[in-house]
């Protein structure tokens, strides 16, 4: 799209509410967009053989995130009509109950915000090189699974 | 030749190291042989090779300065 | 679901970026939530017969909105594993730029969450007695349709 | 017998109120009959009706007190 330096979602630890809607407020003078999507992946206080997990712990190869997920970003913006696209995924420590993912499409008419947020999940989950472990409250640990 | 090796996520319960430079490897099967032989877990274990941030599925040559990545099947979101 | 009363959907005027954020962050206490979804509605700067919209003026059958919304809900509950549904909806003026919709569902896998707020979008536009009125920069009006 | 009627959206363009009072309108299709007389550009408009916030289809017959609803397509969200 352009030969600008690719960029990193990465964010160390939690997202806050308010980026959310200091990103959702900057929007609000791009006038030819009428639709957002918006993703939140909220990290879950999951039962591991009867332990509560209280945190997630995200790593990740970063340089190829960014290597990959610029090929993405260009795929998405030749098979969707959209005006713009923000991800943002937690490396580090991640309570229960907080923001790890954000991901927001933003397009014309709601079909291509919508679709292109809900593939992105997808890919995210699927193509990027991250690893999330889940922290127990006895304070083992588990490898997170993908399904 | 130096080809650095660097693991991910559940590998490195294994390697307990996060990178390892390897000498005399010129291909990705000499290093896979190679990082067994230091970790016999590896043999058990499903991963993915990257070289240089690209996944490779195949065995390829190597040159001077690869970096070549373990990763566990990944996990984010 | 309940026999609490059931409550409007509408705000007077635009829906605040700060509004979303705060509902997010109430949901960060609800430690079995794993996904949100969130679509936003936002007015967009049309053009009418060379005529630039400037803002949409919303009305609507409230008293019937309010019903038909419980009824929606209680099908939305059935039909999907969710933990909550918050939706709002502007009445009165709302300018190009602001937000006019907003629909935020929350579950533990996010299959639930994507694909509830997916239909509901469409079941909104399609089914709830409310009525959009596009105001050009000369004061000119056309009556929105939906499609 | 009083039935209010009450207009929405671009309904409200043609009666330029938006409810009137009607008595001796006994069904759905009489209340119709008698708006249109009113309102000639009525007859040419696409609506909806609802009586007491419930979409009707067919002509009921209608009882003191209810409430009939002109609605055109809707346009939210």
């Amino acid at each position: 799209m352009s030969n600008k330096k690719p960029s990193s979602i990465f964010v160390s630890g939690p997202i806050a509410a308010q980026k959310i809607a200091e990103d959702i407020q900057k929007h609000s003078s791009k006038v030819s967009i009428g639709a957002h999507s918006i993703f939140l992946g909220q990290v879950r206080a999951d039962e591991i053989d009867n332990k509560k997990v209280t945190a997630i712990e995200y790593t990740a190869y970063e340089e190829m995130v960014v290597e990959k997920m610029a090929v993405i970003r260009e795929s998405f913006f030749a098979k969707y009509a959209l005006t713009c696209m923000h991800i943002y995924h937690s490396l580090g420590r991640v309570e229960v109950g907080e923001i790890c993912l954000f991901v927001f499409t933003s397009s014309a008419h709601r079909r291509d915000a919508i679709d292109a947020c809900n593939e992105m999940v997808e890919t995210i989950k699927k193509e990027l090189p991250i690893w999330g472990k889940e922290i127990c409250e006895d304070n083992s640990t588990v490898w997170k699974q993908n399904n | 030749m130096d080809v650095q090796v660097i693991f991910f996520g559940s590998i490195i319960d294994i390697t307990l190291v996060d990178s390892v430079l390897l000498n005399n490897c010129t291909d990705l099967d000499s290093i896979v042989n190679d990082l067994i032989e230091r970790y016999p877990a590896l043999a058990n274990k499903k991963y993915f090779i990257a070289v240089n941030q690209k996944m490779v599925h195949e065995n390829i040559k190597l040159k001077m300065g690869d970096t070549v990545a373990l990763m566990p099947p990944f996990s984010g979101g």
